[in-house]
């Protein structure tokens, strides 16, 4: 096995060991246990950091591939085997990094954010498996595996989720997350079960090729733009695409570290990721299915965002709307810009994450200290000016705000207007001009509740004097991830053109994959599209620069020199802000709907098996009924079920037969007489 | 002339040695009013030779008395099943309470029990259907009697009258039946009436009519559905050896005689082309369906009605009618691995259902009742008994590893053999019905605590718990090895003057 | 394959050490609790030895199935043989044992199984020298299905376990023993009477030369009804695809699905589950619900391959309705045992529909998944009996919080529980997800619907798991104790083999393998030959 | 209408007629002694079969053995205050339309079947039969015979031993 | 016309069909004996006609014979349990002895 690969492996297995690590020993060693992880977790880190250089050095793909199972021959069929194996080329590459870089700081983040908490060592051992599993996904070659670390992923996030399980809304939040993503899982394991049926193997490679050899599902293209829109549910579940997107605010109830690494930066990308490594096998049907899922996730989140008033909230939501963003553009064709985005996004969302858990932190301690136990230390209406307090804080905050609006110098603007590059581009190959238009439409709002937010923590004045003497900036271990993510929030990072990434190293390591579906059903072929986007790309620039440019002025006219009130528009649209302020009432939606039905069909059946079936079955229902009359003989012995059926029918039986047992030896003598003229009358 | 009678004599010396040894047991009885215990050995004794005596005839297929008995392995068989019983009956009664409670009587009471068993002896023999009127009048006269031997007490009073009746009623059916064939054939000799049937001249009418007539007879004895009303009263209120013997000896005498009768007197010899074993009845006789309604009746109702019995004795008395309808499948198949099968089933059945009865009566001995509510608790009062009764109960539903199974096992392989599906259905699902009532019993003696707070242990003596094991350990020897069982059996079928 | 010790055959050890053990303890004094206690653990880790033993040495690359020749561990002796009278040919019946891939893991599990069911039987108090003893002889009685060849010793073994089950339940069961008792003896009674008579159906049909006397005689052994050709012309289940062979199928189907517990027969199964005491729990769960599916396995498809893919649909719709009907049931309870004893209708359900998908992944998932549900489910039960020995209730609204409490307990039981829910890594998501996979391929619909299977029994375990474990503890329990030694004793082994068998499948499936493959090829070879001619 | 037919029917009538009494008379003590005559007719009707024996037993044993015995288990269970013991008689109904059947039956059966008839007569026609029955019972019928002796004994002690009294004390 | 074998054959038949009667409908135990006793009677009138028409075969004769001696001794142990009966119950009544019966 290649050297690079074996490293790969290390980078996957250390961060396995320190959760066994802390799993088991935990309890011994407390408050060193954050510790462990993070040391871990930066070697992790620096071998990363090489296979990335060492990646880029290179063309080639290592790909090791073993059989796990062997079944043998099958009857006339060839040999099966079930085959699987790590592979790493530039996206594993750059995805390596991403993910230990994030977990890295989220580790070092964590060390002041959780160190009072009563599971502390738990907390790093759950980031262990999720880091762990998180990498699985990565490197892994086949969609079996995938699926596998995709579950251990939704396990890890599960657990950390549930961190604070002693808080209802925090079970509720981790169940709600198992579960809804089991529902996309659902699909996805459906869609392998296509694929490893038409295939016999589950392997990128073998598949694509296969497909490229005009080999599809069930002789069908029909069944192949359904294999892979069912491998994207998989993506609907875990980067909460509409409409499975309901859990990932709920989320929130996590540590906001955990929410930084996991619900911002990682896990969420993981669909995207997924989406990228299928997109050879995705029709053109299938394609533009993905795009328009992604365009109005982006749209219907961004719109709830624009009213939140719970700071992560607002930041979830926002992330929702990135995702689909980012689904969008792998959606439109836009592969590498969405990869890229995914990448830009991971930065700094995290860094948003990070910074409000800084700020919430401050307030939490100040609210602590004035113990005032009423005030939401997360609601941005109670914040305000606290940029004097927290400089650091609120410098990379508008960093990473100015980059998630895509202005231009940010690595955001180099990602996003890529992205609205290729809807245009895709609108003029399709026509479906919807697409462009809700693209460049939420990147308004967003740069418009992005800065809503940031004036709202940061500027203006204090909502209560007495509290803001009480906040401090946060500790160095805080402040110092916050610094690292603002830098790489520069378009430096990704290319050196600050205007366009299509040079830099990113566009030219991470290429377009080579799409293996049958032409008759193939998206614009590559070259043409990429030609598109060329044409297409100051105009998207311009366009986007301009709405951002809009939104964050309107956001300032709005809330910093208060021209237009808020609340005016608040109270002139309540329907319409109340709709969007209860996220368009999915919740109430899949509760009244799907959640009850479930139940109530679960209630239902439960009747109907102790009921019915066992009536059926059993004739309890019967017994109930009238084996009270008889139960002076009918005993506990003679059970319901269908010994009480059959026991009470033959008990009545006998009880009948029994009568003629009178006593009277001529009555049987009758009796006998009357049977020896029914026999005699078998044969007269 | 004499050496006739001599040699027809050596013939049946077993019959002869009990004759000897009841004559004895009167005897000493009138001279020794005391001794009782000597009267069980002496009867013990007698039968014991018997046994060996028997033993010793196996394999003799032969006929004497002109006709008139035959001495073939089938007879020999159940001769060995009776005599068994007797011995075991015997001995049993010696642990009896109610029946040594009868210090005046007790000789009359063995005298009776051996006649009884003589009168079987001949009836399993008998091949000439006076003789089968004679013997079955024997047996049953001595049974009326033997079942009102506690004549203090009520039901047992009432139990001898309507035995009585309902016994001399049927067997006067009977024979005014045999007296209509013997006007169709002019014989009474069974293969002589076999003949002048087969000559095809009887008519049908008065041919079915005189064998259903004697039906009822033998439905009588072996208690079929509908002539089986005496059977729970008598068993019932009968001294407890007397049931267990009953149910035994008289059901396996009766059996034997029913299946000589049927198959001698009404097997078609002209029908050739059928698979070896198997046989037809004659053309106008081919009452095998109303067999077939009879023992389906038999068990179903037997099982239905054990349902509700409280007391015990009665409801192993049901229970017995419905083992009695499963061996009549048997004899329904018309072959002879149908027979074999109720053979095998009747070896069985003498150890579980005496054990049964065994041990209901040493139970009764304790806390002088059969009702069900009183065995509760007995798991733990006395574990051996419980047990064994477990086992025997086991036994009689037919679950595997006991000798019940086999008994069972041996009927269904016999009905399927011969395609006779439906009714083996029936079979199986009757044996499920009657687990409910067996288990009722075991659910009282482990299941359920005693609610009276007294749950000192019984203490019996050794002798007895031998004897219940001698009747254990086949029960349970024979689900597991029934070879030999099976092979003698086989071995029996062959009858005098058949094939 | 040969293993003897001295000179028995190793399965016969297995099948009757227990027996041994139950002699032993009903010698010993009523008052030696503890002589008693240790003697049945004694023989019970005695027999996992020898299985894993016979584990070890057993050859991965013989089939067995339907040829004699490929069984392991071989055991033949006449047991019964009744010399043939001229007009009934003898009867001959042979103490067959021999073991392939598909009993291998079941002996393996019910040696476990028994074991841990003895250590978790540790407190009991009521008159324990019967408990043992009826313990020890459900034990031969497991065992002896698995290893026997026979059909009649197979029948003999499967009747012999129903009175002990009876009495462990209902002597030492909850408050409605009785009924549930008596539940279970019937319902398994009356399957097993059908089973009989389908068992003498094919006694008449199949005829061997008796290699002793070199005449023809009907036998029991099941390798021989395997073959078509063993079948007697005009004989009652002769020819293909007769109306009777499907009937004797039919009969047969209804023996083992009561035991599975299929749909509609699956009654029995909550009340037995809740009654019985939790070694007994785990043993139904763990065992016998297996000898349901085992027994089609044996003897349904490859006696039976024509009338087997004639109703392969209606059974692999059956496996649907028991996934499904048995998940929603499940989380419609308040009962913690009740909960899990549907839970495992609905695995069950797996196992039916990997072996109707009749080709090699379906039929190895079906297999793991018989095993890995076996230990997965025991684990659960010993879960809930670990808190019910506590507190003497099984409501779920009654807990909550017990993570905090009682963390090691806790970390089984998340093993325990996702390894339920199919997540990867754990045993559960191998088997199943093979099972889908290979039913996919046979059933394309049907398979769909299923596996939204794994969607609600991933809602009802976390409910369950929010329920119990997490929120916070309510007053009254706050006395509890942690998981003492003795009930990790008999968890940490099941949780060890679960996650080994998830993360290395192999273990098990290479055992399987060969005798999986080969079934599927017999039942499509001969129904398609079958049906051919 | 010769003798043999007169004699014929004058048994008959004798024989059924009392027996018609004794079924029906309300008076137990007339039943038994109408069952005398009925008796007595039937071991007319034998003489008239050429059963001369069997007529002479059946005088000796019914009407000297079984009548008396009869006669006295009435004597024995009725209290003599009133000879008229509950006459009444149960499930009349019942047992009349069984019976009409049953001997409808046998009417039917006697009119329609044909018997093993012999028209051949022995020369047992003409002598009494007691010589051939007394053969025939030590050589064919001794076991039957000895049989029956073993039943009569069983019947003495079966008899002796239910009906003794026993003590009072 | 002459007396042939139907005639005695009716006689016959009508005996059974009283005694059926009389067993089936007297209270009276004794009365049950004596219709008992009639069914006898009528199953020998039988035997003897057979034999007579059937060609003087004796078998028939003899069987009636062993018939009587069956009813001598069944009449003495019924009356002996009628006896006792009478003693246990005061009555000879057979329906009002009725106490063994579900």
């Amino acid at each position: 096995m290649l050297p690079e690969l074996t490293i790969a492996l290390v980078i996957l297995f250390l961060p396995l060991v320190s959760f066994v690590l802390l799993i088991f020993f935990g309890k011994r060693f407390t408050e060193k246990s954050g510790l462990i992880g993070t040391t871990f977790l930066g070697i992790d880190l620096l071998f990363a950091i090489y296979i990335l250089f060492a990646k880029l050095a290179t063309d080639t793909v290592w790909d090791f591939t073993f059989t796990w199972i062997d079944f043998n021959t099958i009857v006339n069929q060839i040999p099966l085997k079930l085959d699987i194996g790590i592979m790493v080329d530039s996206l594993t590459a750059v995805m390596l990094v991403v993910v230990t870089l994030i977990s890295f700081l989220v580790h070092v983040f964590s060390l002041a954010y959780m160190k009072d908490d009563v599971r502390y060592s738990r907390y790093y051992a759950n980031l262990g498996i999720f880091t762990f599993s998180m990498l699985g996904i990565v490197v892994t070659n086949n969609y079996l595996l995938m699926y596998v670390f995709w579950e251990l992923v939704g396990l890890s996030s599960y657990l950390l989720i549930g961190h604070w399980y002693e808080k209802k809304s925090a079970s509720d939040a981790a169940k709600k997350a198992f579960i809804v993503n089991r529902v996309g899982d659902l699909g996805f394991f459906i869609g392998i079960m296509i694929v490893w049926m038409q295939y016999s193997t589950t392997t990128y490679t073998g598949i694509f090729s296969a497909i490229g050899n005009g080999n599809v599902p069930f002789d069908s293209n029909t069944w192949l733009t359904a294999a892979g829109l069912l491998i994207f549910c998989g993506a609907i579940g875990k980067s909460a695409q509409f409409p499975l997107h309901v859990w990932l605010p709920d989320a929130m109830e996590g540590p906001t570290p955990v929410s930084a690494l996991i619900h911002a930066a990682t896990m969420v990308a993981a669909g995207v990721y997924l989406v990228a490594r299928t997109f050879p096998m995705l029709t053109a049907d299938a394609l533009m299915v993905i795009a328009y899922f992604g365009a109005v996730t982006a749209f219907i989140s961004a719109t709830i965002a624009i009213v939140q008033n719970d700071i992560k909230k607002i930041l979830a939501y926002s992330t929702v709307s990135q995702l689909g963003y980012m689904v969008m553009g792998l959606g439109v064709g836009a592969y590498t810009a969405g990869v890229m985005h995914l990448v830009t996004h991971a930065a700094f969302k995290a860094g948003l994450f990070l910074a409000s858990g800084s700020v919430i932190y401050a307030m939490h301690h100040a609210l602590h200290h004035l113990n005032d136990h009423h005030t939401d230390a997360q609601d941005v209406r109670f914040m305000g000016g606290l940029r004097t307090k927290m400089p650091l804080t609120f410098w990379t905050m508008t960093i990473f705000t100015l980059a998630i609006s895509g202005v231009p110098l940010t690595s955001g603007f180099l990602s996003k207007d890529e992205i609205l590059a290729g809807t245009l581009a895709f609108s003029h190959f399709t026509g479906h001009s919807i697409i462009p238009i809700i693209g460049f439409f939420v990147a308004g709002l967003t740069a418009f509740y992005m800065f809503r937010m940031l004036i709202l923590t940061f500027m203006g004045e204090h909502k209560d004097a007495h509290r803001i003497e009480h906040i401090h900036e946060s500790p160095r271990v805080i402040t110092v991830p916050l610094m690292v993510l603002a830098a790489l929030s520069f378009f430096v990072f990704f290319s050196f053109n600050p205007i366009n990434a299509s040079q830099g190293w990113f566009f030219h390591n991470v290429e377009y994959p080579v799409i293996s579906v049958p032409k008759t059903v193939a998206s614009t072929p590559t070259e043409e599209f990429v030609e598109e986007i060329h044409h297409q790309h100051t105009t998207a620039m311009v366009l986007s620069v301009a709405i951002s440019g809009l939104g964050i002025l309107l956001a300032f006219v709005t809330y910093y020199w208060k021209k237009i009130s808020a609340d005016a528009f608040e109270r002139a649209l309540k329907p319409l802000h109340t709709f969007l302020y209860r996220k368009w009432y999915f919740d109430e939606l899949y509760d009244a709907t799907a959640v009850a039905a479930t139940l109530a069909v679960a209630r239902i059946l439960a009747w109907f098996d102790g009921t019915v079936v066992d009536g059926i079955v059993n004739g309890a229902a019967w017994l109930t009924k009238i084996g009270a009359v008889v139960s002076g003989k009918f005993d506990s012995l003679v059970v319901d079920g269908l010994v009480n059926f059959t026991a009470f029918f033959a008990g009545m039986m006998g009880q009948t037969v029994q009568k003629v047992q009178t006593g009277k030896v001529q009555t049987y003598m009758i009796f006998a007489i009357v049977g020896l003229m029914v026999l005699l009358a078998l044969y007269i | 002339m004499l050496e006739t009678i001599i040699n027809n004599l050596s013939n049946i010396q077993a019959e002869v040695i009990i004759t000897v040894t009841l004559c004895v047991v009167l005897l000493v009885h009138l001279i020794d009013r005391k001794n009782t215990s000597l009267l069980t050995l002496i009867s013990a004794a007698g039968l014991a030779v018997a046994m060996y005596i028997l033993s010793g005839a196996v394999g003799v297929n032969s006929s004497a008395f002109s006709g008139m008995l035959s001495i073939d392995p089938f007879a020999t068989f159940f001769k060995i099943v009776i005599v068994l019983a007797t011995l075991v009956v015997v001995v049993m009664s010696r642990f009896s309470d109610e029946v040594n409670a009868e210090k005046k009587t007790i000789g009359e009471y063995y005298f009776l029990l051996l006649s009884m068993c003589l009168g079987m002896m001949f009836m399993v023999g008998a091949s000439n259907l006076l003789m089968m009127y004679l013997t079955l009048e024997m047996s049953s006269l001595s049974s009326y009697v033997a079942s009102g031997f506690t004549r203090k007490a009520k039901d047992s009073s009432e139990a001898s009258l309507k035995y009585l009746l309902y016994g001399a009623f049927s067997s006067g059916v009977m024979l005014y039946g045999i007296s209509i064939v013997y006007g169709l054939t002019g014989t009474l000799d069974i293969v002589g009436i076999n003949q002048m049937l087969m000559q095809g001249s009887a008519s049908p009418l008065a041919l079915i009519v005189s064998s259903i007539f004697i039906l009822v007879g033998f439905g009588y004895k072996i208690s079929a559905v509908p002539f089986h009303f005496w059977t729970p009263d008598v068993y019932e209120g009968a001294p407890t050896t007397i049931t267990a013997f009953l149910s035994v000896a008289s059901k396996a005498a009766g059996f034997a005689m029913m299946m000589r009768a049927f198959k001698v007197m009404f097997i078609d010899s002209s029908v050739m082309n059928l698979p070896e074993g198997t046989w037809v009845f004659i053309q106008g006789v081919h009452i095998q369906n109303a067999l077939m309604i009879l023992s389906v009746l038999t068990m179903t109702l037997g099982n239905l009605v054990a349902l509700w019995q409280d007391n015990v004795k009665r409801l192993l008395a049901y229970s017995s009618i419905a083992q009695a309808g499963y061996m009549l499948l048997g004899l329904v198949v018309l072959s002879n691995d149908g027979f074999s099968a109720v053979m095998v089933y009747f070896a069985v059945y003498l150890f579980m259902n005496l054990g049964a009865f065994y041990v209901v009566m040493l139970i009764a001995n304790k806390i002088n009742s059969e009702h069900i509510d009183q065995y509760r608790g007995l798991g733990k009062r006395s574990p051996l008994l419980a047990v064994a009764l477990a086992v025997f109960l086991i036994s009689l539903t037919g679950l595997p590893p006991t000798a019940g199974f086999i008994g069972k096992w041996m009927i269904f392989l016999s009905l399927i053999n011969a395609k006779m599906v439906v009714v083996a259905v029936i079979g199986v699902l009757n044996s499920v019905v009657s687990l409910y009532y067996y288990v009722r019993i075991i659910r009282n003696m482990f299941l359920r605590d005693e609610q009276s707070a007294t749950i000192e242990p019984f203490k019996f003596p050794l002798a007895q718990q031998v004897l219940l094991l001698t009747l254990l350990i086949p029960t349970l020897y024979f689900g597991l090895f029934f070879n030999q069982l099976v092979e003698f059996a086989q071995m029996s079928v062959q009858m005098f003057g058949m094939k | 394959m040969e293993l003897k010790i001295l000179n028995i055959g190793v399965l016969t050890w297995l099948t009757f050490l227990p027996i041994i053990g139950m002699i032993i303890v009903l010698l010993l004094p009523k008052e030696q609790k503890t002589a008693v206690r240790w003697t049945s653990l004694v023989f019970t880790l005695l027999q996992v030895v020898l299985a894993f033993l016979v584990f070890i040495k057993f050859d991965r690359s013989m089939a067995g199935v339907n040829s004699a020749d490929t069984m392991q561990f071989k055991e033949v002796f006449d047991w019964i043989n009744v010399k043939s009278t001229g007009w009934f040919g003898s009867i001959k019946i042979e103490y067959f044992l021999g073991i392939d891939g598909i009993s291998m893991p079941m002996v393996f599990l019910t040696a476990i199984i028994s074991c841990i069911a003895v250590i978790s039987s540790w407190t009991i108090e009521k008159s324990i020298k019967g408990y043992f003893a009826l313990l020890l002889l459900l034990d031969t009685g497991m065992m002896g299905v698995f290893v026997s060849l026979d059909f009649f010793l197979f029948y003999i073994f499967w009747e012999v376990m129903l009175l002990p089950m009876y009495f462990l339940i209902g002597v030492w069961g909850g408050p409605r023993r009785e009924y549930a008792a008596i539940k279970f003896f019937l319902y398994t009674l009356l399957g097993s009477v059908l089973l009989l008579l389908a068992m003498l159906a094919l006694y008449f049909s199949v005829t061997i030369i008796d290699p002793a006397s070199g005449e023809k005689i009907h036998t029991f052994n099941m390798l021989a009804m395997m073959n078509p050709a063993n079948y007697e012309p005009g004989s009652i289940l002769s020819g293909v695809s007769t109306s009777w062979r499907y009937l004797a199928y039919i009969a047969i189907f209804i023996g083992f699905a009561i035991k599975v517990p299929i749909f509609p027969f699956h009654t029995w199964l909550p009340d037995a589950h809740v009654e019985a005491p939790t070694a007994i729990s785990v043993i139904l769960a763990g065992v016998l619900l297996k000898m349901g599916t085992y027994g089609l396995l044996r003897i349904g498809f490859p006696i039976f391959p024509d009338a087997a893919m004639h109703y392969l649909y209606p059974l692999a719709f059956l496996g649907f309705i028991n996934i499904i009907y048995g998940a929603f049931c499940a989380m419609a309870q308040k009962d913690f045992k009740k909960l899990i004893a549907y839970s495992s209708v609905s695995h069950m359900g797996i196992v039916i529909l990997g072996m109707a998908a009749m080709n090699t992944q379906g039929m190895l998932g079906g297999m793991l998944q018989m095993f890995n549900h076996g230990t997965i489910t025991a684990m659960l039960f010993l879960i809930v009996g670990v808190i019910y020995d506590r507190t003497h209730t099984r409501g779920l609204d009654d807990f909550g919080g017990l993570m905090n409490k009682m963390p090691k307990y806790s970390g089984v039981m998340m093993i325990a529980f996702f390894a339920a829910i199919g997540l990867p890594g754990l045993s559960g998501f191998i088997s199943e997800a093979f099972s889908f996979l290979g039913a996919f391929q046979t059933f394309r619909w049907l398979t769909i619907a299923s596996a939204f299977g794994i969607v609600l029994t991933a809602g009802y375990m976390l409910w369950t798991l929010q329920r119990v474990f997490l929120g916070t503890l309510p007053e009254k329990w706050n006395d509890l104790t942690d998981i003492n030694a003795r009930e990790l004793s008999m968890l940490i082994p099941l949780a060890i083999i679960v996650i080994v068998l998830g993360v290395y499948p192999n273990l098990m499936l290479d055992v399987m393998n060969a005798s999986a493959n080969t079934l599927v090829d017999f039942v499509k070879g001969s129904a398609g030959a079958t049906i051919i001619n | 209408m010769n003798l043999y037919e007169i004699i014929f029917y004058f048994f008959a009538a004798i024989t059924v007629g009392s027996a018609a009494i004794v079924v029906f008379s309300r008076n137990i003590v007339y039943s038994a002694f109408a069952l005398l005559f009925t008796f007595f007719g039937v071991a007319g009707i034998y003489v008239l079969l050429n059963a001369d024996f069997l007529a002479i037993t059946q005088l000796l044993v019914y009407v000297g053995g079984i009548l008396v015995l009869l006669l006295f288990g009435v004597m024995l269970t009725t209290n003599t205050v009133s000879l008229d013991v509950k006459p009444g008689s149960l499930n009349v109904l019942p047992a009349v339309s069984v019976v009409a059947v049953i001997a409808g039956l046998l009417g039917g059966v006697y009119w329609t079947s044909d018997w093993f008839v012999s028209t051949q007569m022995g020369e047992l026609m003409n002598q009494t039969t007691s010589k051939e029955i007394g053969n025939a019972l030590i050589t064919t019928h001794v076991l039957p015979f000895e049989i029956a002796s073993v039943i009569l004994l069983v019947a003495i002690v079966g008899a002796a031993m239910m009906a003794r009294r026993e003590k009072v004390n | 016309m002459t007396i042939t074998l139907t005639h005695f054959l009716f006689i016959s038949a009508a005996l059974f069909s009283f005694g059926l009667y009389a067993v089936l409908t007297r209270r009276n135990a004794i009365m049950v004996l004596m219709g008992i006793e009639l069914i006898l009677n009528s199953a020998n009138i039988n035997f003897l006609a057979f034999s007579r028409f059937g060609g003087m075969n004796l078998e028939g004769q003899m069987a009636a014979i062993f018939v009587i001696i069956l009813a001598a001794a069944e009449a003495a142990i019924a009356l002996a349990i009628v006896l006792n009966i009478y003693k246990r119950f005061n009555t000879v009544n057979v329906d009002e002895i009725s106490y063994l019966k579900d």
